[in-house]
């Protein structure tokens, strides 16, 4: 058994309007784990520069797939927030 | 291959995904760029995804819809990019032995596709503003540009 | 003009009719000629048609959807004649501002058209014969006409 | 006003599969007025050779508009034995 703190490293996704107000496509982020995608977007929200303009609670997608904000995240995953849908 | 095309959709290659003899029933659904009254002079969308989600969520849904109707054969293609008013941007086909079932699946599509797809778009108007549009179609939450033509108009406040 | 022809159904004629940028979702309905497993080796259909009446028809069918979705513009082909296995008899192109209205406008004209315009149809089939099919897509009443092959087999009762 | 019978001559055509069974596709017939669809209907029932298999209560149309048996018809008029439709 593993002692101590593990810590996994989440590769996170902006696009369309995301993107334009944290100035940027994507960021690297350490977490500790275990974590939630929630725990992903409140690190997100307080050390991204631009990204106190994001929703608290954006829609997110793991590995290319819709999550709630629950959902847990392994080291290597990808997370995704999504701007509000509007495809078609 | 993809769902997503960064070229015109060819709704004859679609249909020719789905067509079959034993399929005498055909839905089709195209969502062309508008500019109507409710719109403000927008001459072009330019569309944007999440292009790996989006075709995976694509695959997902049409899988969804052959589980629930398991006679009918559906095709879709979303186009990305800048789209001219009045070009398509989506374009599905449902091919079924009934009707029913064609129109019932192509609905089926087209509403996963609007809840779903990871796709945005940006509405490019005449007066050169460009303004993200939210989900419910109405375009609310963007960072305004002031166009060139307002600045030439000395600010009086009429557009 | 006539919504009747006996030519092939152009889909892309009929979406120049109704398109427009203030109509940004379109349906379609195209019904094909089938020959599949409910039916019985189905090469073609001989559709014939009280002309005018059927034309007359379609046109209050259509005046009937602009009524109800006065916002829609819809448009129908109906093929008369001899049809092939996998043509189109019918197409049913409806563009309206919102795709709720164009499903609904589409989906209105084609039960309609099934329910009122004066058009019959008779299977040709492989083995020779020809049958009326009755309105509720089963063939059933008709004169039968032996095939030459049926009586080639010795009438042993297996076709 | 006008005393006696007045009678009117309609033009009743057939189509599709009761064309076949009558051997033709129209038929002037002549009636007392007033007369109605259905005593048309009656008339090439009665009269006109192969008729019989026709169904006594047919859809009909008048002038190119669908009817039932007891709409009036008037001289001149076009009325049509419908076989039950099968379009689209």
């Amino acid at each position: 058994m593993q002692l101590g703190v593990a810590s996994g490293t989440v590769r996170v996704q902006f696009f369309a309007r995301y993107a334009e107000m944290v100035g940027r496509r994507e960021a690297a982020v350490v977490v500790t784990l275990p974590a939630t995608v929630g725990d992903v977007v409140r690190r997100v929200r307080e050390e991204l520069p631009g990204a106190r303009g994001l929703p608290e609670r954006p829609l997110t997608a793991v590995n290319l797939k819709h999550v709630k904000l629950d959902a847990t995240v392994r080291d290597g995953d990808e997370v995704a927030l999504l701007p509000p849908i509007a495809g078609g | 291959m993809s769902y997503l095309t960064r070229s015109p959709i060819s709704l004859d290659a679609l249909l020719a995904e789905v067509s079959s003899p034993e399929r005498g029933g055909t839905c089709a659904f195209l969502g062309t760029v508008r500019n109507g009254p409710e719109e403000h002079g927008v001459t072009a969308i330019e569309y944007s995804a999440y292009d790996e989600m989006a075709d995976a969520e694509l695959g997902r849904i049409l899988s969804e819809a052959r589980e629930r109707w398991p006679q009918a054969r559906a095709g879709v293609r979303h186009r990305i990019g800048k789209i001219t008013a009045g070009e398509a941007s989506i374009a599905i086909v449902v091919a079924a032995p009934h009707r029913a079932q064609a129109f019932e699946a192509c609905r089926y599509v087209i509403e996963e596709v609007k809840r779903r797809v990871p796709v945005w778009k940006k509405e490019l108007r005449l007066d050169g503003t460009a303004v993200w549009v939210d989900p419910s179609g109405q375009p609310t939450t963007s960072p305004p540009v002031p166009s060139f033509s307002r600045v030439a108009e000395g600010g009086d406040g009429h557009v």
